[in-house]
């Protein structure tokens, strides 16, 4: 097991499904390692320099040595490794061989840069590190271990009015009321009335007279005075029906809808 | 008081972790089988004055915080709420007839009224038990109280308006035929949905 | 130490008793408005050297147990689940460089990161989705929550071990960032497509 690379551990707690164990030293040791960066990663801290000062050739030298043994094992490396193999032989040559001044970036730029990627990935391994080796709460130090607990007591603040509260008494008192029906008097003529006014006004003129002129006089505002009219002008038409039964007045109609003249019968009795 | 020792120290630990009160043996069991009486006399005594207290209770030990601060442990939030109409109902017969039963607020109103109708108004601070009818089944009775008055704005219950003044207010005609009356098969102009009970 | 006042005495009982951190100004509401600043600052001194401390993360404050005694308290106590690497590494990224994309964690750590190793971190309650980066693709951002204050004991994000040295050092810069301060190019076009790994 490299220095550096830390033992996969089944315990582990990420979601991801356990390494597969196979027993050949070499594929677990690649397997634990999080990629090409990681793994030039451990090389470059197993110079035992500042990564500000670690030999880019020396590192691309050990990744490739590592490839070539894996390959030489007939291990299957996940294509990213052979990926950064290929690219690291090639910075590797653009190093060693005389620079072509125009060259962008400069092979000298990618080894900074390379360089400058794992300070970082180094960096933040260091952080987590030191970050898991705190005093964490649940581990090294505990909360209360049955706190009491704030309770929050919703209380409510009734509203009312004095308006609502007198309706509602308003509507209780209606509602108890007790029920009287009463007929109310309808403005109507009878047939009896009608018959007693038309007799006293035909009188002894002999000439025909339109039955209305026999209704009594009435304001014509108001639906009292509407509802009477009509009552009064069936009453007199019934009346005036019973007395032509009776013979006591004949009746005409000249057309359908059109005025009934009505006069006393010739040699009638009074 | 100087800084605790050690043991004091491990002991306060282990009983604020704990999620259960403990015996002195269990946590002398825990501390490797320490002596903790005096530790636990010592915390006693130092927190006896403090927010928190370290209590006994039936030969098992824990925190808890002092009881005359016990009213901080419940907060709370006041919510804004409108009387409903059974409540209101009930709450206008109680200041025109009080004191009354239930039963007779039910037979005002002429509907059954919930035991939480009456709850609402007491949680209100209205509505009081004034004692018993002294009749068969002695029914609880109902009175308002002086928040009433206060809330409502009187100053005594003669304040309340009587059956004249309601009806000079139009205040019992019924909602729905004093609409009527305005809107209804009369010939006028149909279209006055004025207030209801303010007409005729 | 003298006894406590009413209002420390409160301060302590309403800490004591809560389930959560609280924040000063809870804690102030809580007690009708008070102002609790001195009263923390008088409690946290006082139990400075007790086997309890109180302790401020994230601007909300807690009782805990003090961390020298953390062999005492933890065999019975269920251990914290470990990390694995990955997520260790993905949650140091998010709490160095907040708010981050997992493009800009991967560009660090130089390999994808699974799905799981994020939805883990926010099952735990650390990480938090900080809203989208205004950048084509509009990727999700991630941050640190309080609680990721509180469990590993930081009183803010300035407390994370090293945070100041790292900055100074540039090592929270990216990488085109760095590189152009250290060649003093600045018509760097940052277009590095030679690079494997890096880009996405």
């Amino acid at each position: 097991m490299a220095e550096g690379a830390e033992p996969q551990d089944d315990a582990l707690w990420d979601g991801l499904p356990p390494a597969v164990a196979t027993g050949d030293a070499l594929y677990l040791d690649l397997d634990g390692w999080e990629g090409p960066l990681d793994l030039l990663l451990d090389l470059a801290r197993r110079q035992k320099v500042d990564l500000r000062r670690i030999s880019i050739l020396e590192l691309v030298d050990q990744y490739l040595g590592y490839i070539d043994r894996a390959e030489a094992l007939k291990l299957e490396l996940a294509a990213d490794y052979l990926v950064m193999a290929a690219w690291l032989a090639y910075l590797k040559s653009l190093l060693l061989l005389p620079r072509d001044p125009d060259m962008q970036p400069s092979p000298e730029e990618m080894a900074l840069r390379l360089q400058l990627r794992l300070q970082r990935l180094g960096a933040m391994r260091e952080a987590g590190a030191r970050l898991m080796a705190r005093d964490r709460l649940g581990r090294d130090v505990f909360t209360r271990g049955a706190p009491e607990g704030i309770t929050l007591a919703r209380r409510s603040l009734w509203q009312a009015d004095l308006f609502g509260l007198i309706q509602a008494y308003g509507q209780i008192q209606h509602r108890n009321r007790p029920v009287v029906h009463m007929v109310r008097e309808r403005p109507v003529m009878t047939l009896d009335a009608a018959l007693a006014r038309i007799s006293a006004l035909l009188g002894t003129s002999l000439e025909w007279r339109d039955l209305r002129a026999f209704l009594p006089p009435m304001a014509i505002n108001g639906a009292a005075d509407r509802q009477l009219a009509r009552s009064a002008l069936a009453s007199s038409f019934l009346a005036a029906l019973e007395l032509a039964k009776q013979g006591r007045v004949e009746l005409v109609q000249a057309e359908c809808f059109g005025p009934l003249l009505i006069r006393p019968l010739q040699g009638a009795r009074p | 008081m100087s800084a605790p020792d050690d043991l004091v120290r491990a002991v306060e630990a282990t009983l604020f972790a704990a999620q259960e009160p403990l015996r002195a043996d269990e946590i002398s069991r825990h501390l490797g089988g320490a002596d903790v009486r005096a530790a636990l006399a010592l915390l006693a005594e130092h927190y006896a004055p403090r927010g928190v207290h370290l209590v006994e209770r039936g030969g098992r030990w824990h925190f808890q915080t002092a009881p005359d601060l016990a009213h901080l442990l419940r907060r709370e939030k006041e919510e804004v709420r409108r009387l409903s109409r059974a409540a209101t109902e009930a709450l206008a017969i109680i200041a025109y007839h009080e004191p009354v039963s239930r039963a007779e607020i039910e037979a005002i109103r002429g509907v059954q009224t919930a035991k939480g109708t009456l709850d609402v108004l007491m949680e209100a601070g209205w509505v009081r038990i004034a004692g018993r009818r002294e009749v068969p089944g002695r029914p609880t009775i109902y009175a308002t109280t002086p928040q009433f008055l206060s809330h409502f704005g009187l100053s005594s219950r003669a304040d309340l308006p009587g059956i004249g003044e309601l009806r000079a207010a139009g205040l019992l005609d019924p909602v729905d035929e004093a609409y009527a009356v305005l809107t209804g098969n009369r010939e006028e102009d149909a279209d006055t949905p004025d207030e209801p009970g303010e007409a005729d």
